[in-house]
């Protein structure tokens, strides 16, 4: 696959259809890979990697290279399609100067979950029929592939491309996940109990600011967070503002904007289900005013900007689930 | 005028008496108009005077049918019926207006008389 | 919050009310002497739609113990459609809050009209109940800006 | 560094009672900026501003608050003494310390506290006012008058009297609405159609009124000075430019048994018909429910007899645009159905009828030609019993809540002329209460009494029930002899309450003007504004706004006609400043706010932008026209970057308010 993308993407820098391309660069370890642009076959050839840590959603990154001179070349998973959706919708990408090449989606891996394992010094990670071959400076390590799939990737969402110019492998289908389960499952204890759960959760926070920086719906020209003017501004890191205050706006702010990419949660330094909060509304959006994927095209309207004279009133919070 | 009384009659009936607009209209329905000395309507008015005691004398409380004729077409919802209601209650309730004597009672006994009916019927009969 | 002295909890209420009906609605309870606690104290918007959510965090932020934000009923918006959006935001909120563990007595959206001075009176009155019943709002304040 | 002036009110004891008003001026005279802070008896008096005004310049005031009466009383009293005294208006802020605290607190020490609460919060806001200028707005002048009854005709009369043009929509085939059906009118007993067609007339020939009728209003957008109104003209199947009126259509249409609803249902019509000799205007309208050539193409008689051929049976309904500076309502009202009164046995029983349906049998051009005939039998009535209050002052379950204003006149009224046409006959009148205020006509109804001898009795009919010999039992209280009366009647006439007309509710709507809780259009001041909806540009005229007779209807219509003509006159209005505007630097360009205006006033604009990094870029930003926005502020919660702001209610000055209150 890795082989087919360069294959790719050096044809088209070659003939001048793109002049960058958006892929994954290797680090200095098997499995710290970060987004990066590739402006020459040889950078390509060098740094460019796809494996199965290449997990991050580099649709972002569209937002300013999209505005470059010349075209773009990005390699897009499906969950990553959503994210581009989204921003085309928003005006915050030239979908027109962005070639978008479809590839596989998942399942990817959580290094945390195989240094969970007891595995250090890891070298290099193989997938062998579903099970990871892991070599490390100690000797080779296995450990069931399943174990090691990173959250975001278990409860995918889709496998389908929602926008592209051309795929390389299959398009694959919408799937059946069982994403809501564990907002189900929060919905479904007390108050106190839920109060207690976020509140150990969000008092973790170290406001590094990493699930706003990773999100592509966040892209404002300044952030409130950011904003003496918005009141809400906030840079330090001071505990009761983050439990209470910043990760509800942050939630409100994509409400009905997010793709569930699950970025937020990937990347918390400290583990905080953050896509909790997201997919809360998410489901709060299906079930009250019809299903709803952000991204999933980029003409519908929003279910914020959006409304009919039947909508329920906002007394259905105190009518449903547990007190 | 028994303030009591009338607070009783207020509490045990549910009726707010002031939303009465004066229309008749539960005396003009009222099947037991002609037998009944006090009339729905003045029920109504004389317990919101508070002239409570002369009903509870009067045998128009027990003229009353309970039809609810003058509860369904009352154009306030005052419903004239439950403050006659309340009224008899009172009657009955009164300590000492037993109109029956206890030895009365067996005589008059019957199977099938619910034992709240042999006392309702103590103090509401005969004498 | 305040706590006068005979030690009875009394909850610091943020209304919102949108200028043309609930505002309105509330200087008709006014004019009618409509009683109401004095804990409720009223903030002007153009439109019920006008309210960020983030005010109403800011308000439990900065020690409100109940927030009800009042508009125009469904389909009399003075804008046509704000209150609409108001509704779907709020929905969205306080479905949120409660998600969050908040208690979900302490946020309510009420339709009153302007000539509904009657409803606003009730509705206040209820909802301070209501509000004192929880009592203050820890879950939700900044204790830092607690007042000394 | 901020200099505010704080002003507290007394109100007379308004305020004082209950408001301990020199403790709130000492309190917030401790407020940051605060540099004077006074109270006095009457702020809005000429003294109280000239205050005001003093201490703006003495004091060179940057802010002012007054702690008063609501806003929606004296803002623009207190903007004005602002300005006049060298103050942007908008640098003005009012505590509300009357309607939302003295007149509903009692305890002094709390109601101060609170006082001295919403002033705070106030000044909070004036430190972040700016200064806001007016744009001023274009004015259409041309006026929109919604329904052709006595209302809608008076306005159009008198707005197109002072040269300005004016449309009225009317959704029947004629104007004339209910006047037109009505016999005789109250105190004075003329002809209703005798005063009425000369207006109808006079209507139809003036060169700047237009009539759309048998047309409704179907969209209206835009605001005061210039509203864009779609109106449909539904299709009568009939040329109005060439249809002469001549009936001739009617008289040979075979589809003859088609209730009028003219007359109330009580006789028919044909398919194609004329509402009645009057209807202006006078063209024919096909009704597609009963054309036999509409309903399965056979017949076209109408068409064959036309000699003009303004017969077309493929006429569509068709939609207009139009634009207007004001737009006057006069939708009117409809009696209620009483299918849910069982006890009248209105439904059972033909004999039972409605007061309207009464002035149609009484009526020369009605079902009988005039005489007063039993619908049933048509024998004539020597017993006929009025009953008052028929679904009027009722509790919300049973009925409407208000009185209806006009049955008590009208039945008074129809007794009367039952009584001096019909002396052999005996009318009663079972009355709740009697009223009669107004010029003449308590005379008029003792004059019923004392002259015309008709039974005025004091209680309610409980139970009508049809007999079998014809006659009506008629069971009712008579409540001052304090007697059960069983009255055989005839006929029974049902004074059924009035209620706003079904197409008001979705009329409001569109206008985005307020309704009370019974559907009548509220006015903007009970008391001083009787004729002005809260919504700039839309005025009220006539029962649409609550239940009226003809001359207060009249009176109603003509003051809704002076305030509209005061609105045309302008040339242009000054608009709100209180409208939205975006930071470009921080807008992401995103539409979400483009799409919850209302308006349609935000459009997007490319635009350059030197980078921080020295660059330029050029980024889609949102643009707000100050002209069309109207000031909801929808879209500044929908900006996620917090681009979108509100002059007037910005979000640094709401959170300030917050802060104040929460302080």
């Amino acid at each position: 696959m890795q082989e087919a993308m360069i294959k790719r993407a050096k044809e088209l820098l070659a003939d001048g259809s793109v002049k960058r391309v958006i892929g994954w660069k290797r680090g200095e370890f098997a499995y710290d890979i970060t987004p990066a642009v590739f402006e020459s076959a040889e950078e390509l050839d060098k740094d460019f990697v796809f494996d199965v840590f290449t997990s991050a959603n580099v649709s972002k990154y569209l937002v300013k290279e999209s505005k470059k001179e010349g075209k773009v070349l990005v390699f897009l998973k499906p969950c990553d399609t959503y994210s581009l959706n989204q921003l085309t919708k928003e005006h915050r990408v030239d979908r027109d100067n962005v070639y978008v090449i479809g590839i596989p989606g998942g399942p990817k891996l959580d290094i945390e979950k195989i240094r969970a394992k007891g595995i250090t010094g890891i070298l290099s990670v193989r997938n062998e029929n579903f099970t990871l071959k892991i070599e490390t400076l100690y000797g080779e390590e296995t450990m069931p592939f399943s174990d090691a799939i990173l959250d975001k990737c278990a409860s995918c969402k889709s496998k389908k491309h929602v926008t592209y110019d051309e795929l390389i492998g299959e398009d694959g289908d919408i799937l059946d996940s069982d994403r809501f389960d564990m907002v189900e499952k929060l919905e479904n204890m007390t108050a106190q109990e839920r109060y207690d759960f976020w509140r150990e959760q969000l008092s973790k926070c170290i406001r590094c600011n990493a699930c706003r920086n990773v999100c592509p719906a966040c892209t404002c020209e300044k952030c409130v967070f950011d904003d003496p003017a918005s009141g809400v501004e906030n840079k330090a890191a001071a505990d009761s503002f983050e439990e209470k205050m910043f990760h509800i706006i942050r939630a409100f702010h994509v409400a009905g904007r997010c793709t569930d990419c699950g970025e937020c949660s990937r990347v918390c330094p400290q583990n905080i289900p953050l896509h909790l909060l997201n997919r809360k509304f998410i489901k709060d959006i299906n079930s009250l005013y019809g299903e709803y994927q952000a991204g999933a095209d980029t003409t519908s309207r929003a279910p914020l900007t959006d409304y009919t004279a039947e909508d329920c009133e906002s007394s259905i919070v105190h009518e449903r689930g547990v007190e | 005028m028994n303030k009591n009384l009338k607070e009783q009659v207020l509490r045990s009936s549910g009726v707010n008496v002031l939303k009465c607009m004066r229309c008749g209209k539960c005396s003009g329905t009222c099947p037991s108009y002609d037998e009944m000395e006090y009339h729905p309507h003045q029920f109504v008015y004389m317990v919101e005077k508070g002239d409570i005691e002369t009903l509870m004398k009067s045998e128009s409380i027990y003229k009353c049918l309970t039809c609810f004729a003058c509860v369904d077409r009352c154009p306030r919802g005052v419903q004239p019926a439950k403050v006659v209601e309340a009224v008899r209650l009172a009657a009955v309730r009164q300590q000492d207006g037993n109109r029956l004597s206890a030895d009365q009672i067996p005589s008059l006994l019957d199977e099938d008389l619910p034992q709240q009916a042999i006392v309702t019927a103590m103090r509401k009969y005969a004498k | 919050m305040q706590v006068n002295e005979n030690k009875e909890f009394q909850p610091l209420i943020v209304a919102f009310c949108c200028n043309w009906c609930s505002y309105a609605g509330a200087d008709l309870s006014g004019t009618n002497r409509l009683n109401y606690p004095t804990n409720v104290k009223i903030i002007r918007v153009p439109c019920s739609c006008r309210v960020n959510p983030m005010f109403i965090l800011r308000a439990f932020q900065r020690g409100a113990d109940g927030v009800i934000l009042c508009g125009c009923h469904p389909g009399d918006c003075h804008y046509t459609s704000g209150n609409y959006f108001t509704r779907r935001r709020m929905t969205l909120l306080f479905s949120m809050l409660d998600f969050l563990g908040i208690e979900r007595d302490r946020t309510r959206v009420e339709w009153v009209s302007a000539a509904e001075g009657a409803k606003f009176a009730a509705t206040m009155n209820e909802f301070t109940e209501a509000v004192k019943k929880l009592g203050p709002n820890r879950r939700l304040e900044d204790l830092r800006c607690r007042k000394q | 560094m901020q200099r505010i002036g704080v002003f507290v009110c007394h109100c007379g004891t308004n305020i004082a009672a209950t408001v301990d008003v020199k403790a709130v001026a000492e309190a917030l005279s401790h407020e940051p900026g605060v540099v004077i802070s006074q109270d006095y008896q009457y702020m809005c008096s000429e003294s109280g501003q000239n205050l005001v005004k003093d201490a703006i310049k003495e004091h060179k005031l940057s802010g002012v608050v007054i702690c008063s009466c609501s806003p929606r009383m004296h803002e623009n009293t207190f903007r004005k003494a602002a300005a006049s005294a060298g103050l942007n208006p908008y640098l003005v802020e009012i505590a509300n310390i009357r309607e939302q605290c003295s007149w509903i607190h009692k305890e002094i020490a709390t109601a101060t506290e609170k006082a001295i609460i919403l002033g705070r919060a106030a000044v909070a806001k004036v430190h972040l006012n700016t200064p806001l200028t007016s744009m001023e707005s274009p004015v259409v002048k041309r006026a929109l008058v919604i329904g052709g009854g006595i209302a809608g005709i008076q306005t159009a009369l008198d707005i197109a009297e002072a040269g300005f043009d004016v449309d009225i929509v009317e959704k029947k085939p004629t104007i004339g609405g209910k006047m037109a059906q009505i016999d005789k009118t109250f105190p004075t007993l003329d002809c209703a159609a005798c005063i009425l067609t000369p207006k109808m007339v006079e209507a139809s020939q003036n060169e700047h009124i237009t009539i759309h009728s048998f047309s409704e209003v179907e969209e209206v957008k835009g605001f005061v000075g210039n509203f864009t109104v779609k109106i449909r003209k539904k299709a009568r199947y009939v040329d109005e430019t060439k249809c002469t009126g001549c009936g001739l259509c009617t008289e040979k249409c075979p589809m003859k048994k088609v209730p009028n609803e003219f007359n109330m249902g009580l006789d028919n019509r044909s398919a194609v018909y004329i509402p009645f000799a009057q209807a202006v205007p006078k063209v024919a309208t096909i009704d597609p429910n009963y054309c036999m050539m509409l309903k399965n193409g056979k017949c076209g008689v109408c068409s064959k007899v036309c000699s003009v051929g303004a017969i077309d049976y493929k006429q569509e309904d068709r939609i207009i645009e139009e634009k207007y500076g004001a737009i006057v309502v006069a939708t009117g009202f409809d009696p209620i159905k009483l299918d849910k009164y069982d006890e009248f046995a209105y439904s059972q029983c033909p004999d039972v009828v409605t007061s309207l349906e009464l002035e149609r049998l009484m009526n020369a051009a009605g079902p009988n030609g005039g005489t007063l005939l039993r619908p049933s039998d048509k024998t004539h009535p020597h017993t006929i019993v009025f009953v008052q209050c028929v679904g009027s002052r009722c509790d919300d379950s049973k009925g409407k809540p208000y009185c209806s204003k006009i049955c008590c006149m009208y039945t008074a009224k129809h007794a009367m002329l039952i009584r001096e046409k019909y002396p052999d006959t005996e009318v009663y009148v079972f009355y709740i209460d009697v009223r009669t205020p107004g010029k003449n006509f308590d005379e008029f109804y003792r004059r019923a009494v004392e002259q015309y001898n008709v039974h005025y009795i004091k209680g309610m009919v409980g139970k009508v029930t049809p007999k079998s010999d014809g006659k009506i039992g008629v069971q009712a209280s008579d409540l001052l002899s304090n007697e059960q009366l069983h009255i055989d009647a005839d006929m029974v006439v049902l004074a059924a309450a009035i209620e706003p007309d079904k197409t008001a509710r979705p009329l409001a709507t569109m206008l985005t003007t307020q309704m009370d809780t019974n559907d009548f259009f509220t006015e903007a001041h009970p008391k001083l504004r009787p004729v002005e909806s809260a919504t700039a540009g839309i005025f009220l005229s006539g029962a649409c706004q609550g239940p009226k007779d003809i001359p207060e209807t009249v009176a109603q219509g003509s003051a809704a006609a002076a305030k509209a003509i005061g609105l045309l006159c302008k040339n242009s209005i000054t608009c709100n400043p209180c409208v939205a505007h975006s930071d470009e630097l921080k807008c992401n360009g995103c539409s979400s706010c483009e799409k919850v205006c209302p308006y349609g006033a935000i459009t997007y604009i490319e635009k350059e932008f030197r980078m921080p990094d020295r660059t330029t870029a050029i980024r889609r930003v949102a643009s707000v026209n100050p002209a069309v926005c109207q000031g909801c502020g929808a879209c500044t919660v929908a900006c996620p970057s917090g681009a979108m702001d509100l002059n007037g209610f910005s979000n640094s000055q709401i959170m300030a308010e917050v802060d104040a209150i929460c302080k």
